[in-house]
């Protein structure tokens, strides 16, 4: 086990490097200038030409290269070239909120679409079937912002049972937080649900066929046994792998949903940075979410081992 | 032998051979209605300039935001343009894109992950390179590239697509480390067929079915990335509308003006309704275990 | 045992099914069981024969309330389990009846069992679904059914999954969980084919055992009319759906009445060898020395030895002579295969095709050899690429050698009629084909390369018996036609009697005997030879004659136990 | 705990430690704000991040500036310079100006104000204002005599010095320690102590989400009433903190709902949504408002030739650009002044072309004149700021429908303004024109107008006129020394910026503020400041 973690965070390191040489060769390639941002409306060539040499961006790219991945060795991301603060400090403003929205989205989501894609196995074929299917599709049919916007007029505006936008840490109380992460949270969930309710129907309807189902019923065990003890935990490795590149492509819903409902995440961060071209900060959030992604995906393969006892590493 | 026939084995098929037959009987209703949907659309987008009232593009800023009217189905947007013709004209972009990611991924997907499946080392290398595009938030490596190329509806169709792929090829990789097991591969192998008639003959029909799941889940969210794209500001220019931009120029109107956002919506997502249930369609009569290709 | 022990009184039957028929659902719905009937009485065993699609498997499951949802349901009929109809029991009460009343073994004990529990959960979940019991009790319970069902070390048992135990095993397992409550009927379907014949042989023991214990009615389904001879006390024969023939087992097996039942009987092969043929020819077409096959997994850490699947196999096959390699499963004998036919590099060792090394030889230098040594593999529906039609699965090969594809057409055809099915076969698919058929297209693509040597990898442990014996008499007759060496592979002695000149006992992986049919199989000199002709269901009935073989008769020790 | 997991993944503890420890000062950011204290919740126009305001002219930085920024003079509603931090005598022969700081300045770290501090800020000023660049060529010195006074000599006439010392924007005259005055013209700043109204709270400060402000106890304001940028900045608050809401429509809700006190620019189609607020004040605060105005590119053909220049202002016109950009006639005023109409030189000299509306069929034959051969227009447009995206839009029609061929191409605004730093021809990443939008201060005169300087290559700004003339013009100008012969010398000045279509000015308009009734004494002027501004209970 241990030596399989070993050698999957080896294997990540190649992955990690590709992902840090393409982005970076990736922003120095984009038309677009610190020095242009900084100075603003007004400025002449010369008072340009000033900035970006303070900002070093006039040394060749192989020497930027060196010097920020030497940095990044030595666990140092610089700070941002545009409001000249420390980008791990950035993050770490901007880690909480993406985080809580990350999490309750997949509390949410796991709450409705697993038992939704039970549901809709179980009675396979029936009209229950199709609505799971249908309503699950439906989420995934429609934009993210539009949810967005439909939730904050009724829930929001019309109702009045939410604020509109914002963010509370959970350290101020749970309502504050809760009443605010919600909404966002609920959005960008109808992607997930989506997701994992069809990959539950399906992985279901495969387990449904095995013998071991039709053995559980043998025995005269209660549906609800069936499903849940003997066919769900079976159907879980490919139901987990969904939750696993669902957190992946989470980004980009957390972007949107960031910038609608105002939460101040990584998502909004990293938009900013990109049209800002503040090139350390842009790296450094890349190279986290590949991080991230590269981490739950070992978490999610790891997990598999003890959904299944086949699996041993 | 003619009774011999009759006598195909009966236990196994009973679960293969009925389901099927049920899941279209039950699907039947569903994907018509998808199907005539998508048509209409189709149509729409290929008829747009016979249909369409007005030049998507002329603006009249003396009459901008006009509310929905005869002259004005949809009404007017910011720029006094029939958001109607806009919406047709739209859809043509929206399906371009969407098709067009799905054709491109494959196209591209298809032989990398038939060589990832047959060759050893070939996978070590290109299965690295696909996890460190994959693991870049596709939407982010999108707006890179939008602001990299300029903004214009081929940058954005690569944009889309590129995230994609390494999706398709994982997917077709793990279709040939299966079927490559299979005994009438081993046969093909006895026979001293080449690597290339194999893989082409033997290999890549097994991978035509999940491909075509795939290939309608990656048009899905191609329409649905383009839409954000524009939201984020880095999408196809205004003078192309798409839905996705239509959406985003009128969403400020949101609570003045719904239909600015309401009608390309609706299409949109019709749109993508139609294509996922084909989709889904395809996968229950192909087979359920092909949920996972959207995961990739 | 005699007709006296056959029940009268239907009232204290245990199962009764009347007149049972059972349809496809859905819009176009086809029979699949048109008025079954049978019964079984306390104590007895009843089998239920019959061949792939005869409906036996339907018949078992509906009579367990299982049939698929959606895609089978009783029309008509009635099934009785002590009385009670299954057929009109509400969903609840026929959870109560399973398992305390009637319960069931399946066929695949790898797959039945659930793989992501512990055997204990599984067993226990039985006993909390049903019963009362304090957790205490049940603990005793289970510890003591296992310790009936003959399983080692049960405290290991029942922490274990079931991946980490033998087929027998896990078949034990599954006895246990279906008696565990002691249900007075046990439903068993194929329980013994997936396993090799000695584990058979215990089980089946087991079975009786156990009957004879607690007093259960076993219906017991299988195609094997070895098994039937060894554990019947009556026997229903099955066809299309419907029973053709019901009996005593003596009279079935003396004087059957039906020619189906006769039929089928005639087609399971004699145990004792085929004469000797003469050999034809003195080439030697292939050969091994100290071929060897070890598996390695890689480890980044540190080197693991590997598993040794053959070792030391030196075989020599002769022009138009079969040479049999028969072993149970892991024993090796695929693998030998598998490395003659280089679809696997053998770890040691040479291989000598016609005198030439193959071992070794790169893909390109590989390829003249390939034409001359074709294999036909065990299941004609995968081996298949049910994509293309069977013309271009004939043709593929001839067309890699550079032969026109007409002409290789025209070759196929003759081919396919040579193997007994219509020219006009070309053109169709494999799914439109019955097992048996396909595995004649199967060895018609073999031969379409006009090969030496034939590797047939148990190429008809998946067919029917009457369809076994055909595909078998078609290999014979191609071997004296075309003089091609035959490499057998099978598990099953039967078989290898019939068709082998030269047998090779395989053991995990070694050579265990090796030489001339008759006397390896006649008087074997290896105590696993032995052991293995032993293990052969029914061997003491001569079915093809109807008339017991040794003395002893049907009655063998098993069905009296 | 997957971050945890991830920090491990590349760097372990140390990384570990710096984020922990930064979210937690985040977090503390998000406990600190005491419910009761009297804080004003506002939404700016944008983000603020660079948090210098000298080496930035972006409005939010200025408006950070005058938050904890004092300016040396102030200038009042009449635009008139004024004393704020600094009184002043000039010499009989208007070439010695001697300042004279006034008592009880303080740094937020408490140390008093110098005229050193000053100077040294005067001359970072000095290196990135384009006024000031002008005015420093006329000066001979500038040093400080004590620690309260300081001279500046000229040595030639430059009657325009206490007009740029008093500008309220661009780049005012922000006065920062000698220290960090010290700083590289060319790299920003990273110590924020002003002596301004207001304290920076650096420990809450969020780029792209919040700036926090509190009251500096010890700021002495000074005694007039205020006027602009003039008189007593009194500080009524304890907090002001500005909150990001990148999706405008997220923060014209926020403040329906009472999330916030202040939003700085009401999208104008938006208004019904809130001025059907009673708790609402919608109310426009700068009624200078501003001017937006496209700029060609004088090096790339076609416009490198001034009678096609001259069809293109012809081809356009106010009304439509405005239409689209604003809609609402209250809130737009076509203007043919580059200095903007009410101000001091506000005249319509020579802007016939562009004020009697797009003559497609005129500009045509000026086309067919100047044998324009159709060579495509690059126009850039920025997708993602709303206040510049409608005018290339209608722009490109109007010049259209001109017979120009125009290729309009969607960009990112940051991809724009560094494309419009590139001289290269079209072909090489070069473009033909773009439009933009200026507050009136920033062009109300010859010398603060960005675009009227004909520096050419070097000097000029982007699009680069090479005018000589121009700049006698305005040479002369800043030496004038009495206002009718400015206006005169600033009227000839525009005339011959439109003739040679230096810039096409394509008219005004104001953006409405919105303010919780709770909220009063908000400053009507081109810049948002928040002294003397009270908030109720709400």
């Amino acid at each position: 086990m241990l030596a399989y973690i070993a050698r999957r965070i080896l294997a990540s390191i190649p992955v990690m490097i590709v992902v840090a040489l393409f982005v970076f060769l990736l922003l120095r390639l984009t038309p677009g200038d610190p020095a242009a941002i900084i100075a603003g409306d007004m400025a002449t060539p010369a008072q340009l030409d000033q900035i970006r040499q303070s900002l070093g961006l006039n040394e060749p790219l192989v020497t930027q290269f060196v010097t920020w991945s030497g940095q990044l060795l030595s666990g140092d991301f610089g700070r941002s070239l545009i409001s000249k603060t420390p980008v791990l400090r950035l993050i770490g403003q901007r880690l909480e909120p993406t985080l809580s929205l990350a999490i309750v989205t997949m509390l949410i989501t796991l709450l409705l679409s697993i038992p939704m894609g039970v549901l809709a196995a179980w009675r396979h074929g029936s009209l229950t079937d199709s609505a799971v299917m249908a309503i699950s599709v439906l989420g995934f049919s429609i934009p993210v912002f539009v949810t967005g916007y439909i939730f904050i007029q009724i829930f929001a505006i019309d109702l009045r049972i939410f604020p509109v936008q914002g963010f509370k840490s959970i350290g101020e109380g749970f309502w504050p937080f809760f009443s605010r992460i919600f909404l966002p949270a609920l959005t960008l969930a109808t992607i997930y649900i989506a997701l994992i309710a069809r990959m539950t129907r399906a992985a279901m309807l495969d387990v449904l066929g095995e013998d071991y189902v039709r053995t559980a019923r043998a025995k005269g065990l209660s549906e609800r046994v069936v499903l849940f003890r003997h066919a769900l935990r079976n159907a879980a490795v490919p139901i987990l792998t969904v939750v696993g590149t669902g957190f992946a492509l989470m980004i980009s819903g957390v972007v949107v949903t960031e910038s609608v409902f105002n939460i101040p995440g990584l998502g909004r961060l990293t938009v900013d940075a990109i049209l800002a071209r503040d090139y350390p900060v842009i790296q450094a959030l890349i190279l986290l979410t590949s991080g991230i992604y590269v981490v739950i995906n070992l978490l999610i393969d790891i997990s598999y081992a003890f959904m299944d006892p086949r699996i041993r590493y | 032998m003619a009774d011999k026939a009759t006598l195909a084995s009966a236990e196994p098929v009973i679960r293969r051979r009925f389901l099927p037959q049920i899941a279209v009987s039950r699907l039947r209703f569903a994907p018509t209605l998808a199907a005539i949907c998508l048509a209409l659309i189709v149509v729409a987008a290929v008829f747009a300039p016979l249909i369409a009232p007005y030049d998507p593009i002329a603006m009249n800023p003396m009459e901008r935001l006009a509310p929905a009217s005869w002259a004005h189905p949809f009404g007017t947007d910011p720029y006094g343009r029939d958001v109607f013709s806009r919406t047709l004209y739209g859809a043509q972009i929206s399906l371009i894109v969407g098709l067009g990611a799905a054709f491109v991924a494959v196209l591209v997907g298809l032989p990398l992950g038939l060589l990832a499946g047959f060759f050893r080392w070939i996978d070590a290398v290109l299965m690295r390179i696909m996890d460190g595009l994959m693991a870049i938030p596709s939407i982010l490596l999108a707006i890179a590239i939008v602001s990299l190329a300029g903004s214009s509806l081929w940058t954005v169709l690569v944009a889309i697509t590129i995230p994609e792929i390494p999706r398709v090829v994982r997917l077709v990789r793990s279709v040939v480390l299966s079927a490559r097991e299979e005994p009438y591969v081993e046969a093909a192998i006895a026979v001293g067929s080449s690597l290339f008639k194999i893989m082409w003959r033997h290999l890549t029909p097994n991978t035509i079915a999940p491909l075509i799941v795939q290939g309608t889940y990656v048009c899905a969210s191609a329409i649905l990335t383009e839409a954000i794209l524009s939201f984020l500001g880095a999408g196809i220019g205004t003078e192309t509308p798409s839905w996705g931009n239509i959406m985003s120029e009128g969403r400020l109107y949101f609570q003045l003006k719904p239909g600015l956002v309401f009608w390309p919506g609706l299409f949109l997502s019709l749109c993508i309704l139609s294509i996922n249930i084909l989709g889904d369609t395809a996968r229950d009569v192909m087979d359920p275990r092909l949920g996972k290709g959207r995961a990739g | 045992m005699d007709a006296s022990r056959m029940p009268e009184a239907k009232t204290e039957d245990v199962l009764v099914v009347e007149d049972l028929v059972v349809e496809t659902a859905g819009r176009n719905s086809a029979k699949i069981l048109s008025g079954v009937s049978l019964r079984v009485a306390p104590g007895e065993t009843v089998c239920l024969v019959g061949e792939s699609g005869s409906g036996k498997s339907v018949t078992s499951l509906a009579t367990m309330g299982l049939l698929p949802k959606g895609a089978l349901m009783a029309r008509s009929g009635r099934i009785l389990v002590e009385g009670e109809d299954v057929l009109t029991a509400r969903p609840a009460r026929l959870r109560q009846l399973r398992a305390t009343r009637m319960s069931m073994i399946f066929q695949e004990p790898m797959t039945a069992l659930n793989p992501v529990l512990t055997i204990e959960r599984q067993l226990e979940e039985v006993l909390s679904a049903h019963s009362q019991m304090s957790a205490k009790e049940r603990r005793d319970r289970i510890r003591g059914i296992l310790e009936l069902v003959r399983l080692p070390d049960v405290e290991r048992m029942c922490r274990s999954h079931p991946h980490q135990l033998s087929g027998g095993q896990r078949q034990r397992v599954m006895i246990a969980m279906a008696l565990v409550l002691e249900p007075k009927l046990l439903i068993a379907d194929e329980p013994t084919t997936a396993l090799d014949v000695t584990t058979q042989k215990e089980i089946l023991r087991l079975i009786a055992e156990i009957q004879e214990r607690l007093g259960t009615s076993v219906l017991f389904i299988t195609h094997d009319m070895g098994v039937v001879a060894d554990i019947a006390t009556r026997v229903y024969v099955m066809r299309h759906g419907a029973i053709v023939e019901e009996g005593p087992i003596q009279r079935i097996l003396e004087k059957p009445e039906r020619d189906y039942t006769r039929d089928l009987l005639a087609a399971v092969p004699a145990l004792h060898p085929r004469e000797g043929r003469a050999a034809a020819s003195r080439e030697v077409v292939l050969s091994t020395s100290e071929l060897g096959m070890v598996y390695r997994q890689p480890s980044l850490f540190r080197k693991r030895q590997g598993t040794v699947a053959a070792k030391d196999v030196n075989i020599k096959l002769k022009r138009g002579r079969t040479l049999g390699v028969v072993g149970e499963s892991g024993s090796g004998k695929s693998t030998v295969a598998r490395c003659v036919m280089r679809l696997i590099d053998p770890t040691e060792g040479s291989i000598r095709l016609r005198g030439e090394e193959i071992v070794g030889l790169s893909r390109g230098a590989l390829r003249p050899m390939r034409k001359r040594i074709q294999m036909i593999f065990q299941d004609p529906n995968r081996s298949l690429n049910p994509r293309l039609t069977v013309g271009d699965s004939i043709t593929e090969g001839p067309i890699n050698y550079g032969s026109e594809p007409r002409a290789a057409r025209e070759r196929a055809m003759e081919l396919l009629e040579l193997v007994g099915l219509p020219a006009d076969a070309v053109d169709r698919h494999p799914h439109q084909f019955s097992g048996g058929q396909r595995q004649r297209i199967a060895i018609a693509r073999a031969l379409a390369m006009e090969p030496d040597v034939l590797v047939a990898d148990e190429a008809v442990s998946a067919l029917d018996v009457s369809v076994q014996a055909q595909v078998l008499d078609l290999l014979d007759e191609i071997q004296t036609r075309l003089g091609i060496a035959l490499l057998f592979i099978t598990h099953d002695l039967r078989v290898a009697a019939q068709i082998c000149d030269e047998v090779v006992v395989m053991q995990n992986g070694r050579v265990v005997e090796y030489g001339p049919t008759a006397e390896v199989l006649g008087n074997p000199r290896e105590a696993y030879t032995r052991q293995l002709i032993e293990a052969a269901p029914g061997r003491h009935w001569d079915f093809p004659n109807f008339r017991p073989l040794a003395p002893g008769g049907p009655g063998s020790i098993e069905a009296t136990a | 705990m997957s971050f945890l997991a991830n920090a491990a993944a590349f760097r372990p503890s140390r990384l570990v430690r710096s984020a922990l420890l930064a979210s937690v000062v985040a977090l503390s950011g998000f406990a600190a704000a005491p419910v009761d204290a009297q804080e004003i919740r506002a939404v700016m126009h944008s983000g603020i991040r660079v948090l210098d305001p000298v080496i930035t002219t972006a409005h939010i930085t200025r408006n950070h500036g005058y938050m904890i920024y004092d300016t040396l003079l102030g200038m009042d509603e009449n635009l008139k310079p004024q004393p704020q931090m600094a009184s002043w005598e000039v010499s009989d022969d208007g070439l010695t100006y001697t300042f004279t700081l006034r008592d009880g300045l303080k740094w937020h770290d408490g140390a008093p104000v110098t005229s050193a501090d000053a100077v040294a800020s005067l001359k970072r000023w000095g290196e990135r204002d384009g006024g000031a660049q002008m005015m420093f060529k006329s000066v001979e010195s500038l040093e400080p005599k004590d620690d309260k006074t300081f001279v500046l000599k000229l040595k030639e006439p430059f009657s325009y010095v206490l007009e740029l010392m008093a500008k309220p924007s661009g780049l005012p005259t922000f006065i920062m320690p000698e220290r960090v005055a010290k700083t590289p013209a060319g790299e920003s700043i990273t110590d924020y102590t002003g002596s301004g109204p207001f304290k920076f709270v650096e420990a809450e400060f969020e780029p792209g989400v919040r700036a926090v402000y509190e009251k500096n106890e010890d700021y002495v304001p000074r005694d007039e009433p205020p006027s602009w940028t003039a008189g007593g900045k009194v500080v009524n608050v304890d907090r002001v903190t500005w909150v990001v809401m990148p999706d405008i429509q997220t923060a014209v809700n926020a403040i329906n709902g009472g999330e916030i006190d202040f939003l700085e620019q009401t999208p104008i189609d938006l208004l019904p949504l809130l001025q059907a607020n009673p708790d609402l004040t919608v109310e426009v605060l700068s009624p200078l408002g501003y001017q937006t105005m496209a700029r060609l590119n004088w090096l790339n053909p076609p416009f490198d030739d001034v009678k096609i220049r001259q069809a293109a202002m012809t081809a356009l016109g106010q009304e439509p650009i405005l239409a689209a950009l604003v809609g609402n006639p209250e809130y737009m005023k076509s203007c043919g002044s580059m200095y903007g109409c009410g101000t001091p030189f506000a005249t319509d000299a020579g802007s016939e072309p562009i004020m009697s509306g797009p003559q497609p069929e005129k500009a045509k034959a000026m086309l067919e004149e100047a044998g324009y051969d159709g060579t495509p227009i690059v126009l850039m447009q920025p997708t993602d700021v709303p206040s510049i995206a409608p005018q290339p839009v209608v722009g490109a029609q109007l010049l259209r429908q001109a017979g120009f061929s125009v290729d309009m191409q969607p960009m990112d605004w940051q991809t724009l303004v560094t494309r419009r730093a590139s001289q290269a021809p079209v072909k090489d990443g070069g473009w033909n024109m773009f439009f933009t939008n200026w507050i009136i201060p920033e062009v109300w005169s010859p010398i603060n107008n960005p675009m009227l300087n004909g520096g050419g290559k070097e000097a000029a700004w982007f699009g680069w006129p090479d005018d000589p003339e121009l700049d006698e013009m305005r040479t002369k100008f800043a030496q004038a020394s009495d206002d009718e012969t400015r206006k005169e010398i600033a009227a000839d000045i525009q005339a011959h910026a439109f003739e040679v279509v230096n810039y096409i000015p394509v008219g005004e308009y104001t953006i409405p503020s919105t303010s919780r009734k709770s909220l009063s004494g908000m400053l009507k002027m081109p810049v948002p400041v928040f002294w003397n501004v009270e908030k109720a209970a709400d």
